[in-house]
Formats: C-alpha cells, structure tokens, sequence
C-alpha cells in the first residue's frame, strides 16, 4: 500500500496553496486595514444603486444560471450588500434565479436581510424569483422583465453561457447602468462589449473581500495573492530550466509503452540520429516532474488480494 | 459633409442594424454561390477517411445536439447521411446526451433524407437492415465507459422493429451482424454542440478509429485532438461542413474537366474521388454563402462606425 | 468499477421489489423524517453546529478520495487485504453514488421553483394586476405540458414494450400533442431565442468596437482579425495568392503570412496564455472559497 | 400527416417571429409568446426532472431493476431514501421559524462542490502550469523561422520532404518559434499580474506592467469574441432558412 508515484507532486503543491489560504486566514484575523487594490466594477455598485432609488426604478439582478456552487453564492453575497442598501432606501430589486437551489439560498440570504433592517413588507413574492431553470426560456422571461420594468440598473454575476450577451443588449437598449461578471471567460468578451463595468475573472472572487473588508475574506485573498506568485515562480524557473535543458545532449529517452507505462532507451552518441541527438520535451527534469514514471511492477506493490467469496460468478468462466 | 451627419453614422440605431441584418441573410439565401475555399486540413482527412473506409463495416454515429444549434449540427448530420447512403454503408446511431430530445431530432434528419433519395429515386435506408438507433443514454461518460469495455453489455436488451414487422435483438440485424466490439466498426463519428467529444476522446479514441463534427464553439477545442492522432478528422463549425460538401462536389486532388484540380489538400498524398450523392452541395453551401454576407455586415458596420467616429471629431474641430 | 462488476447483494444491496427492501426503504425514509422533526426543536446555537456538520461530512467524501491511499489494481472481486484497503475499496465504490447527490438534491428542490413562479403569477391575476392574462396563459400551457408529457411518458414507458410509438404512424392523440408543444413550439422558441445572440453580436461590435483606448482598439484588432480568418472567400483569395508568390520566389516563409497562420498564431501566442493566467486566478478562487465553505469559515450568508 | 407537418412549422414560424418582435421593441406578441414559453418550459422541467433525472438516477437505484432478458438484475439500495427527507428540508425556507434548516440540503451540495474542487485542482491546472514553460533557447541557428515541411522539384512544384528530415525540423526549435515561445511566457506573467489583489503596484515599471497585462487581457478576449461570431451568425441564418425554405418552400 504506497501512493503510486504519480501524484506526489500535485499534492504537494495543492496542499501548499490550501495552506497558504488557511494560514492567511488565521494570520489576517484580528487586523484592521488590509489593502485590496482598487477594483471599478465594485466602486460603481453604490451609483448604480442611487441612481435607481433616484429614478424610483427597479435593480435586476441574475445569479447566472449554473448550478449551485461558490460562484453562484458568491453572487448572492454581492447581491446581499446591494438589498442592504436598496432595502434603505426603498429601491425595489428583482433577483431572478435559473436554480432551484441558488433560488433558495438567494430566498433565505435576501430575506433575512430584509428581515434584518425592519423592512420586511418591502420584501414580496417578486423580489427573489425563480423564473425557469431552461436557457433561453429564462433569457425571455428576463429580458421581458428588464424591458417591462425599464430596469434603472442591472447586475449579471455568476456563470453565464451563451445568455449572457441577451440579458446585456437588453438591458444596454434601455440605458440601465449595468454591473457584469463571470468566471466563465469565454462570456467575459460579450459583457465588456456591452457592459458599462465588468470584473474579469478572479475580481469576482475579489468582490465580496473588497466590499465587506472580512478579515477571513481579505485574508484568504492574501492567500490567493501567494498561490498566483508560486505558480507564476513555478512558470519562470519552469521554462528557464526547461530552455537550458533543450539546449543539451541527450544520453537517453524518455518512451511510452503500449500499457502507458514509462521506459528509458539510452543514447547511443555513434548511431543516433540528428532528430534524437537533444533532449526531448519528454526527456526534461520539469516534464518528468508533472508526469512521473509509472511501470508495470509498480503496480504489483500490495500484496495480492483474496477473492471474495460472496461475489457473483461470470458466467461461462 | 458636416459634423451631424457623421453623429448620426456613429450612433445608427440598433433596429437598422437589426432589419438591415434580417433582408440580408434572408437574400443570402437564395444565391447559394459555390464559393471557392482551402479547405482544413481536419475536414480534408475526415472526407478522405470516409470515402476510404471498408463499406462491409458498420460505422458508429453519436448524436448529441438539439433544435437550438440545428444551424451547424443539422447541416453536419445531414452530410454524414448523404456520404453513408451512397456509399451504402450500414450504420448505427444514438444520443448520449442529458438532452433528451437529440435522438428524436437525428430520428427526423434520417427521414428527410430518405424522402429526399425517394425523391431522387434512390435506394430507401430500411430501419433494421440499413440502420439502426439504438435511442437515448442520458449518461455519455457512462455510455462511453461500458462501450469501451463490451459493446454487447453496454448495448444489450434493446430490440428493433424490422421492415418485416418482426421484432430482432438488434445483433441479429444485418448491421450489426459479425460486431463483438469497437474495433468491429469502420469509423465511429461524434456529431454534436456540447463536450460529448470529450469522453469519446478519452474513452473510445484507442478502440475504434474516431472522428467528429462540431459546432464552431466546440471545434477549436478539438484541434489538440486531432494534432495528436486521437481524432482522424474533424468537420468544425459550418465552414467545416462546406469543406466536406465541397469536397463531395469536387474530391481531393481529383482533375475535373480541363484538369482543373479544385480542392488541393496538401496532406493528403493520391487522389479521393468526389460523392456525387445526387445533393452534394446542400444546406452548408447555402449557409456558408450567406455567412460570409452576415460577417462582411459586421465588418462593415465596425469600419463605418469607426470612419464616422473621426470624421465626425475633425469636422467638429473645422468647426470651432 | 462499476460497470464491470456483478450485482453482488449485501445489507445495503437488495432484490429489487422484495419486502425487505421496502421495509427498509420505508423505514429509512421515517427515520430521516424523525431526525429532521428533531431538529426542527434544536437549540438555536446547535443549529450552526448541525449545518457545518453536514458541509463538512460531504465535503471530507471527496478529500478523503483524494488523500485516502488508492488500492492499487484493484481486481473485481476481490477482498481488501487490511483495514486501509477497506476504505479505499469502500472509497472506490461510493465514487459513481455519491456523484448522483447534489443533481438528485438539485431536482427535489425544483418544487420551490415552481411554487415561486406560480405565486408571482397567481398573485398577479389575483390582483388582476397589469398583464394578469398572460399569467393565465402561463399557467394554462404550463397545465398542459405536463399533462401531456406524462402521459406520452407513461405510453411509451410502460404500455409500449415494442417502441411502436416511435413511428409516427402508430402515434395517437397524446404524442400528437406533444410533439406540437414540445417540438413545434418549445423547441422552436428555444432555437428562436439562441440565434437572437446573432442580432446583438452585431450591435455590441458595432458600439464597442472604436478606436477609442488602447484597450478597446486591440480588442477590436484581434476580433476582425479572427473574423477574417471565418470569411472562406477571402481566406482562399488570400491563401491563394501566397501560394503563387511562394511559388514565384521559392520561399516558404512567406506561408506564415496567410491569415490563418496570423489568426493562429494570435491564438496560441496571446489568447492561450491570457485566458490561462484568469483560469489560475479563478481556480485558485474557487479553492480557497471552496475551503472557506467546507470548513465553516464564511460568516453570514450560507454557512448558518 | 403532411397537414399535421404544415400545422407543426406554423406553430414554429409564428414563435419565431413572436419573440423577434422583441427587437424592435417590447410588445403585446412578445408577451404573449414569452408567456406560453415560460409555461411549457416550466412544463417542461416537471416533466424531465422525474422522467429523466429522479425516476433514473434516484427510484431505480432505490428500488432496483429485477432482471429481463438478456439484462442483469440491478440490486435497490435502500439508502437512497434519505434524500428525500434532506432534499424536503429545502422547503423549511418557507417557514419564518424554521428556515435555517434549508442550509442543511444546500450545504451538501455545497460541500460536495468543495470538495471536489480541492481533490481536482490539481488534474485541471497542472497540465496548464506545465504546458507554460515554454523553451526560449533555440535549439539551432541554422534557420531563423521554421524550415517548411517541402521543397521544390526543377518543375517547381512542391515536394514534400523525406520523413527523417521532417522529423529534424519537428525537433527544433527555432529563432521565431522561441520568440513566441518568450512572448507567451510574458504574456502569462503580466496577465497573472493583473490580478494580484494585495500588493500595491508601486512605481512607474510595475504600473506599467499591470496595464500591459490588462491590454494582453483584451487582445485574448477580442480573439474569443471573434471566433464565436460564425456559430451565432448560422443559427440567425438557420432561422431565415427555416421561415423560408421549409415553411414557406422557397428558395431550395
């Protein structure tokens, strides 16, 4: 019983990027004034909400349309600071959820903070709804809200798909400020085309550390800051290594049998041939590291098992 | 021209666009120009693998797509068909897909295309005999997975009606006759608008000789694939499918009349014929022509928004 | 694993339809009931403790997976050598169970869904607030889905053991129907709604693209240069005129120049690796927030 | 049947058309097919969540499949029971006392995502951190871009070259590919920059670093914009397709 010799490695460097997270954490505990740089989209948050209290117009928001998950609760921690302020002023919002699951996280979260203020009876049936778990029956029903409504702004976080370019030319046509995000890049292109802010990639995860200033929240994206500087490390030590290492003779090379298992021919310097002369990608100290040797007798370590006697016979056999 | 003129091009109203886009495609639909193309290199090894496969051997069809990406994957289908039938090669299909209308719709495509050959006095594609469907699995990993490991457990039970009325365990068909495995297949295609390819990819590639047909979304992803052998050729997007309706016009390296060589696909070495399936240019040559309208439309609303955007800062400044 | 092996019957597997197995199912299902009568009486400071208790245990099922060591070649079949082995066979096992939960939890939950959608809406109509008819219309056709696709789901399910109902022929009034709503209009409205996105692709580019900043001109270079490469005609005049000149000056070089070597090369020279530096940012994200959720360190929102 | 087909494209065309009317602006049609298409998709769902999803995945695992023909019997397993009862405590979010119990089946979902992200970090971003470092030596200066793979013959038609020597040029790396190769590495380093959140970019090089990164940000994103562009642009001409050619029969 040993791990297979594939993986330490990954491990490793998982482990090392949850510990840089959690001992973030426990270190930002207790300290007051951590510095976030300056993220747009969120600034912009606070106008946007004035500007629909002014003009006594509804917010939309949508928490994308996938699935439950941190991306889709770490919408609805964004939208939890915009309903403490639109819950103060008045200003009626429409969270429209494609899941039934964000539809109940967003129900309890936006509630309670409703609850929370005193303003319960601003909190109706509309304010967070579920309209349809289908795409583009979703993408109807909201951009006909959006245009019925005249939304004044309209917030669109979460992952998003091939919709999202609808809810935001909709909402562009009728001049509503709009606020956009999505960790799914291939969606990024369109809310910048169309949005007025738009935070890109990992300021989404940002968001909730820069508007609320948690210290667990700041601290776990200190904790973030460390994992993107090792792995930029890892990319610049990891092509100056491989450079030099191309440059080199080889003396043996790296093959896969047809069971995928690794084996090394060695170099003969009299016989080779001139595309074999250098080191191969393959034969490299980095790639040998991302992809460790697995042979046939490494897979023979345990001890061979009993057979079960409870098990079912094959027929036949 | 003056400053307002010049406002107004930079700020033309989104419904313009809209209507103006709307009067084009629908004209574009009536020149069905054969336009000349390069044709990939991915389509050119897909063409040629299917005119060179055994015509004794089934081929494997997954279809994973609905009525929304019908654009591409309706015109994909629909080539694969037409190749399959004249070359009269028996096939197999089904959906692994969570979407469960994909094998209804692939059901329908098959019918039109057999109305389309009766029309043409062509050869009919008889359920049992010349084809099968095999019907729905929800789960294309798990499909996948116990395909790879026994073709008659993962496929077992299901039955067909055959022309004759008779109900048949669909290994006793003449499709699906002499199959134990994968490897008894001629070619296995993935036509679809999701990452089924993905799984077929990782289960199937080192089984049976695996190609596929993909939306344009989907397409750039698989072009790793096919650089490391894993697919033998692939149709992506609708320029994909044009290159495989071009190709069944005109062959690879094939002299037409005057020795006028029409598609020159450098990887392939020697000459594939063209179909000549009686429709070789259809749905994708007709989309394909009009594609380019739509895009050159968008170019030029960029160029002109742009041109009117300085136009309009220097007439302002001539102004002042 | 899964696949491969025998149905092998345990306390946990059972003869499909035997009255053991309904016991048990019936009395799992009470005592679950039970439990969550139970809690409905906890304490308020016991409720954190009982969500965080569920987060966790879920979440430990796939760091176990992860860290637990594996059972190497594992054959069908087969006893654990030691305890070790045990909970990695037992690890391996639960993999494809465990995989179906939150999709299974997800649809139960889709009841709640509905019953929001049909309160806005009856409380529309109830107040005969503006546009409450097309709330009827709403719920009318709503109504007959469901009607109709269970039925046409119980036909072909269970009364058609020969798939008769697959052809058109066969078909009766219920497939008629379904077939109208679900592939003439559904399915038609969907494809109607998704090529929409081609109407505001052309507005978007149309208003962002100007040579305005920096950033919005090198965006608008990268797209045209992409959309070329799309245009078939332009691409083969193009290539085609490189063609002759390599011919003409025996440089092969010059092949790099046509667009859609420039168009890859943008793509895999400066599309790839920024897309790949966001996805590191993102995952990482994802990671440290998945930790934050898994170990009850998120105050407020979810975690109780 | 033919009736039946025409009456079937109808229902399509009209809908199609119904919610295009949207585009030129919000109106009583698009109401009106907006509404039935929220109805029957919700139908819809009501439909496919048991018929697809539970009956499937949750009552046969539950109950079992007894064997049939050449099938094999599938053992029930009763344990799937408890679900229902987690999954009901999602309904508790309606009651003003008890609703703190519908983060019980959210935080098994919850849970079970974060797991899983943990455990798949690695296989997912591996491979990509490897497949970065990129070689910016050249391995041979005796051409500065990549040879091609032909040449040609006294007729001047190409020739593709002998395997072996292709083979020599598939070795190599070359002036203009390391380029590239140090372009990506850059491009990836200033990106990764940009989205460093903590540490105050000080001074006029680091700044400037940071804005280059977004700038190679864009040049990524307008790419990606680019090359969806024909997907979206053949469903809008699918659609005039199918008002044209299979409903009104024109233009075939």
């Amino acid at each position: 019983m040993q791990y297979l010799d594939t993986g330490w490695f990954g491990i490793f460097i998982t482990l090392m990027m949850v510990t840089f997270v959690l001992s973030n954490i426990y270190r930002a505990k207790g300290k007051k004034e951590l510095f976030i740089r300056r993220i747009s989209g969120l600034n912009a948050l606070d106008d946007a909400i004035g500007r629909a209290t002014e003009m006594g117009r509804p917010i939309v928001m949508v928490p994308g349309i996938g699935d439950l998950n941190a991306i889709s609760v770490q919408a609805v921690n964004i939208f939890k600071q915009v309903a403490k302020t639109a819950s103060q002023f008045g200003t009626p919002i429409r969270v429209c959820c494609a899941n039934a699951a964000v539809y109940t996280v967003a129900q309890e979260v936006i509630r309670d903070v409703y609850q929370g203020a005193g303003m319960i009876e601003r909190f109706d049936s509309q304010t967070v709804q579920f309209v349809s778990d289908r795409q583009f029956a979703f993408a109807a029903g909201v951009s006909g809200m959006i245009l019925r409504d005249q939304a004044a702004a309209s917030f669109l976080l979460g992952e998003f798909y091939a919709e999202s370019l609808i809810f935001a030319e909709t909402a562009n046509a009728i001049g509503a400020i709009q606020i956009a995000g999505s960790t799914k890049t291939a969606q990024t292109p369109f809310f910048i085309a169309a949005c007025d802010y738009v935070l890109i990639g990992d300021e989404y995860y940002a968001a909730s550390a820069y508007l609320t200033r948690e210290p667990v929240l700041v601290g776990s994206l200190i904790g973030q800051d460390w994992g993107k500087i090792l792995i930029a490390a890892m990319v610049f030590f990891g092509f100056l290594l491989n450079s030099i290492e191309r440059v080199q003779p080889a003396t043996q090379h790296r093959g896969e049998d047809d069971k995928g298992n690794a084996n090394w021919t060695p170099v003969d310097s009299a016989t080779v041939k001139e595309k074999d002369k250098l080191k191969k990608a393959n034969d490299t100290f980095t790639f040998q590291v991302f992809n460790p040797f697995i042979t046939e007798a490494m897979k023979k370590v345990d001890p061979p098992r009993k057979p079960d006697p409870d098990a079912p016979k094959e027929e036949g056999k | 021209m003056n400053a307002a003129f010049w406002d107004k091009l930079q700020k033309v109203d989104r419904r313009v666009l809209y209507v103006v886009l709307v009067v084009l495609t629908s004209i574009g639909l009536f020149l069905k120009a054969e336009i000349p193309v390069a044709v990939d290199d991915s389509s050119a090894d897909f063409y040629a693998k299917l005119m060179k496969i055994d015509p004794n051997k089934p081929v494997v069809v997954q279809t994973d797509w609905t009525i929304s990406t019908r654009g591409e994957n309706m015109a994909h289908l629909e080539c694969l068909l037409r190749i399959l039938m004249t070359r009269k090669i028996k096939f197999v299909y089904y959906s692994a897909t969570s979407d469960a209308p994909a094998f209804q719709v692939a059901t329908d495509v098959i019918r039109h295309i057999n109305e389309e050959r009766k029309a043409m006095n062509l050869k009919v594609y008889e359920r049992g005999t010349d084809y099968i469907g095999l019907g729905l699995f929800p789960n294309a990993e798990g499909a996948n997975e116990s395909m790879r490991n026994d073709i008659k457990k993962a496929w077992g039970g299901r039955r067909v009606r055959m022309p004759d009325g008779n109900e048949t365990d669909i290994f006793q068909t003449p499709v699906l006759k002499g199959v134990n495995s994968m490897g008894d297949f001629g070619l296995m295609v993935v036509v679809t608008a999701s990452d089924t390819i993905d799984f077929a990819v990782q289960r199937l590639n080192d089984k049976v000789e695996l190609t596929g047909m993909a939306t344009g979304v989907i397409a750039p992803g698989m072009l790793p694939y096919y650089q490391a052998r894993q697919l033998k050729g692939f149709a992506g997007g609708l320029k994909g499918c044009y290159d495989m309706e071009y190709m069944m016009k005109h062959g690879i390296n094939h002299p037409e009349e005057g020795g006028k060589i029409y598609v020159n696909a450098g990887k392939i070495v020697g000459e594939v014929p063209p179909l000549g399936s009686g429709k070789d240019l259809a749905r994708a040559t007709q989309y394909y022509a009009d594609l380019h309208i739509a895009l050159s439309l968008l170019i030029f609303a960029v160029v002109v928004g742009n041109v009117a955007m300085f136009a309009q800062k220097k007439a302002k400044k001539g102004a002042e | 694993m899964e696949l491969l092996a025998q149905a092998r019957l345990t306390f946990f597997g059972m003869t499909p339809n035997s009255p053991e197995l309904w016991v048990k199912i019936i009395v799992t299902f009470i005592l679950g009931l039970g439990v969550m009568f139970a809690f409905t009486k906890a304490p308020i400071r016991a409720r954190r403790m009982i969500v965080f208790s569920f987060t966790f245990a879920s979440g430990l099922f796939y760091i176990l997976l992860w860290l637990w060591p594996v059972a190497v070649a594992r054959e069908p079949g087969t006893l654990p050598n030691n305890a070790v082995e045990g909970v990695a066979f037992w690890l391996d096992d639960a993999v494809p169970r465990i995989a179906d939960v939150a999709q299974i939890l997800t649809a139960f939950l889709l009841g709640l869904g509905i019953m929001s959608l049909l309160t806005v809406h009856t409380q529309r109509i109830r107040r005969k607030a503006q546009d409450w008819k097309y709330s009827v219309l709403l719920m009318v056709s709503l109504v007959t889905m469901v009607g109709f696709g269970y039925v046409d789901w119980i036909q072909k399910k269970f009364q058609d053991p020969q798939g008769k109902l697959l052809e058109m022929a066969n078909w009766g009034p219920v497939q008629y129907g379904q077939d109208l709503l679900f592939d003439g209009a559904y399915q038609q409205m969907e494809a109607a709604m998704f090529s929409m996105i081609a109407f505001f692709i052309l507005s978007a580019a149309y208003r962002a693209f100007r040579v305005r900043s920096v950033e919005s001109t090198v965006l608008m270079a990268s797209a045209l240069i992409l959309m070329l490469s799309l245009m078939g005609a332009l691409d083969f005049i193009w290539t085609t005129g490189i063609n002759n000149l390599v011919a003409q000056t025996h440089n092969p070089f010059l092949d790099n120049f046509k667009i859609s070597e420039v168009a890859g090369w943008v793509k895999s020279t400066l599309q790839t690796p920024s897309i790949r530096a966001i996805e590191f940012g993102v995952g990482l994200g994802a990671v440290a927030m998945g930790l934050r959720i898994w170990l009850g360190l998120e105050r407020g929102g979810v975690s109780a | 049947m033919d009736q039946y087909l025409f009456i079937k494209l109808s229902v399509g065309v009209f809908f199609t058309i119904g919610l295009y009317s949207v585009l030129y602006k919000e109106n009583k049609f698009y109401r009106f097919c907006e509404h039935i298409f929220l109805g029957l998709a919700a139908g819809y769902s009501l439909v496919a969540i048991w018929t697809s999803i539970l009956y499937d995945q949750w009552w046969l695992k539950m109950t079992g499949v007894p064997a049939e023909g050449t099938s094999k019997m599938v053992p029930g397993y009763f344990m799937y029971a408890v679900l229902l009862p987690i999954g009901l405590c999602g309904y508790m979010v309606m009651s003003k006392k008890h609703n703190w119990m519908s983060k019980i089946p959210i935080g098994v979902i919850l849970g079970l995502w974060s797991g899983q992200q943990v455990k798949n970090w690695w296989t997912q971003y591996g491979a990509q951190i490897y497949g970065s470092m990129q070689p910016v030596i050249p391995t041979t200066w005796s051409s500065l871009s990549r040879p091609a793979l032909y040449t040609f013959n006294e007729a001047g038609a190409k020739v593709p070259l002998s395997p072996d020597a292709a083979a020599v040029i598939r070795s190599n790396i070359y002036a203009t590919q390391a380029l590239s190769n140090f372009i990506f590495v850059v491009t990836l380093v200033t990106a990764l920059s940009y989205f460093l959140f903590n540490f105050e970019l000080k001074g006029k090089f680091l700044r400037s670093f940071n804005t280059v990164g977004r700038w190679l940000l864009m040049v990524g994103f307008g790419a990606l914009f680019g090359s969806t562009v024909m997907a979206r642009f053949a469903l809008v001409i699918d659609r005039m397709s199918f008002i044209w050619n299979e409903w009104l029969k024109l233009g075939r």
